[in-house]
């Protein structure tokens, strides 16, 4: 992972408070729960039947039966549940997910997420995306700010199927945290090395700057 | 990572419980029944509740000091015949009650805690249950909207709890408590016995600890909970 | 339990057939599963939350939190489980109950049942008795044949609100076995020492009967 | 009373199944996934299947055995981005895929389950998934209404059993089995190991044995069970 990914992915495990029931999604997201702290009071979440998730696990001390959402073999904690598929989206969607952490094709600066299709190419289904991006209490995307070809994920509008309306809080890149306002995105911190300028060209639509000194990470 | 810890007392569980507040209690008759929570809802005092709950227990047990201290202004439930007071209440207009299909209160429950808006149902299609109710077709058939039930507190009796708030229950003391447990904005159980981290086998928890606010460890089993000799 | 009631009650554990699952209303739709071979394989539902009731227990030998739907004291069999109030009635409304036995306060020649409220007077509720009588797949009526003024409990039309519309199959009283059909009440058997004269005297509906000799119990 | 025997071979548990049959297959990914029964179901030949699986696994591995078959018309499924094969047949227009919202598809299973017609949620009101279907008010905020589904058969993975069909289930092998073992007229469970009688504590039954038809003890634990080495 490069060096502005890896701040990015440690600047957002700051996110995650004491207490919190968090879920995160496959990719950057998993990464983010090896920059807290080993006793670090925190349930994580996956949909796939367990509130409790503990270490990732090779494949040689593995459970066969005992999976992430994203297929990695994981492992329990003490005090952890299992529970079926329905009872995991009850949870989800009643309010008890503090936070989720997602991945995104797109984010428009209205906050609505496109994850899940791209159409004629790449159609695998939501999967559990839908309701985590829905119903979480509050949705923080990571991703690359730019797609492979270097064109803005964050944009205006998305253009891609959403995977749900104006529920992304927060977006971080290996370039910057942005915030959806109101007003649309808002620079929060911007990532070292990277200048306003790259910041405002490789972003989709307008960026609203704070006033006075812009922290880094 | 390690999960937190959600022990409290029982005083300061349910503190701060509103007038007009909606709470759903679990139990059906006796067996999880969370008698104790019941008393310190009394002791506390909130007034013009809404009880959920599928009986209204028997006589000085449970829901019925609730109804002897004049805290409760409207029940949904299934049955009351067990309790006189209830009946007499209901029938003098000093308390509302709303009958329901017992699996239908169930559901309807369930429902809350799941997120959803209602479920679709042609149970007590042809009775006065039905009657007022929203229906929908599908498929040229006729369903009942029954809407989604939510409260601001549940009360929970649980056998055994760990300090995230896991649960188990035992026997058919298991009834509404585990659909209960995830349909309020606040779960408190009360718990026979309270287990370090770890004292469930994760595999048959059967209220998983994030559905969990506060757990209190019961310090004695009171008369009400034991055998009813009529 | 006079003579007649109780070879009702032998009479009527005739209808339950090998591997049934089973749910015997409050009252004397208990006391059948007394006539029933001690390993006969049958699976008794009690609505509160069980599969597999075994015998009913003393107050001295019964556990606190194993009730039945009535509040009796039973125990289980080898192979019972507990489940919540949602999965037993999920059981019921979706077909895997195969007979129910219930008491009434009414049964119409159409098979409507009415045994949950007498308004004015008496309103418990309905408890589980709703779901009972429409979903299970034979519903069987267990009752004295009239009221204790005398009056028919069967009847052209219930006069108290209903349970379910045309869920009764089969009705079975201290008088005798009576089947709903198309046609109304057609008379299965009769009981000792009742008379065909007393029994449609009785009977508040036409009663049609059966060609050649009716059998009695 | 006892309980009865349901145990029988795997070719008596399969016999008979239709063509144009619906089959609910539990399992997420590997765990949970009856492999072996998929195999009799591919050996004994139904076509033109409607599969109702959380996802269509890998390649070479349970559900793709069907695809490879060509035994599937139609699959109602959340995922199926690690199968080549499925995505493949979906964009040559010779699968139809409907997909949903994950906890959407156990909430229509279950509402099979428990005899509803169906339930009501906001899930995907924004999305294309929500095309169709029809809505429904409930105190001025719109609904989705989502149909119960339910199969002609179920294909159960559980941990262990016991002759009447209580079954368990461990770890994430949970997810859609207990859900869709309420769903179907035929619900066929295969157990790692089959325990008699009374050897499942009936507090920990996962899905109690009414539900269950025919239960098959699996033999041996096939590589495809097994740890998947990418």
């Amino acid at each position: 992972m490069s060096d502005a990914r890896n701040r990015m992915v440690a600047r957002a495990a700051r996110e995650i408070a004491p207490g919190m029931v968090v879920n995160l999604g496959i990719g950057l997201p998993t990464q983010v729960v090896n920059h807290l702290p080993a006793d670090f009071p925190v349930c994580l979440h996956t949909e796939n039947g367990l509130a409790g998730i503990g270490p990732t696990l090779p494949p040689d001390r593995a459970d066969r039966n005992l999976i992430d959402a994203g297929g990695a073999y994981v492992s329990t904690v003490p005090g952890s549940a299992f529970f079926d598929s329905a009872v995991s989206f009850a949870l989800v969607r009643s309010g008890r997910l503090d936070l989720t952490m997602l991945g995104a094709f797109e984010v428009s600066q209205a906050g609505d997420l496109a994850n899940w299709k791209v159409p004629g190419k790449f159609s695998p289904g939501p999967g559990g995306g839908i309701e985590l991006a829905q119903k979480a209490r509050r949705v923080i995307v990571l991703s690359t700010h730019t797609d492979r070809a270097g064109n803005p994920k964050l944009k205006t509008e998305c253009s891609l199927p959403l995977t749900a309306q104006g529920c992304v809080a927060r977006v971080f890149t290996d370039m910057a945290v942005i915030d959806i306002t109101p007003g649309g995105f808002a620079l929060v911190e911007h990532a070292q090395g990277v200048s306003i300028a790259e910041l405002t060209e490789a972003t989709g639509a307008p960026l609203s700057l704070p006033t006075g000194d812009i922290p880094t990470f | 990572m390690r999960l937190p810890d959600k022990t409290t007392t029982i005083e300061d569980a349910l503190a701060g419980i509103a007038d007009g507040a909606t709470v759903m209690i679990g139990g059906f008759g006796v067996p999880g029944t969370p008698f104790t929570l019941i008393h310190e809802l009394v002791r506390q005092g909130a007034q013009n509740l809404t009880v959920i709950k599928n009986d209204a227990n028997e006589t000085d047990m449970g829901v019925d000091h609730l109804l002897a201290s004049g805290q409760v202004a409207r029940l949904i439930t299934t049955h009351i015949g067990l309790n006189p007071r209830a009946m007499a209440l209901m029938n003098e207009g000093r308390l509302e009650v709303e009958f329901n299909a017992q699996g239908i209160l169930a559901e309807r429950v369930r429902a809350g805690g799941a997120g959803l808006g209602g479920i679709l149902t042609d149970i007590a299609e042809d009775t006065e249950l039905a009657e007022g109710k929203q229906t929908l077709a599908i498929d040229g058939k006729s369903y009942i909207v029954e809407t989604a039930l939510r409260a601001d507190v549940a009360l929970i009796h649980a056998n055994r709890a760990d300090a995230f708030g896991n649960l188990d229950y035992v026997a058919t003391a298991r009834n509404f408590n585990p659909l209960m447990a995830m349909a309020a904005s606040r779960v408190i159980a009360e718990a026979e016995q309270v287990l370090p981290m770890g004292g469930l086998s994760p595999d048959d928890v059967h209220t998983p600890g994030p559905f969990v606010d506060h757990v209190v460890e019961l310090t004695q089993i009171s008369e009400e909970y034991a055998i009813v000799r009529r």
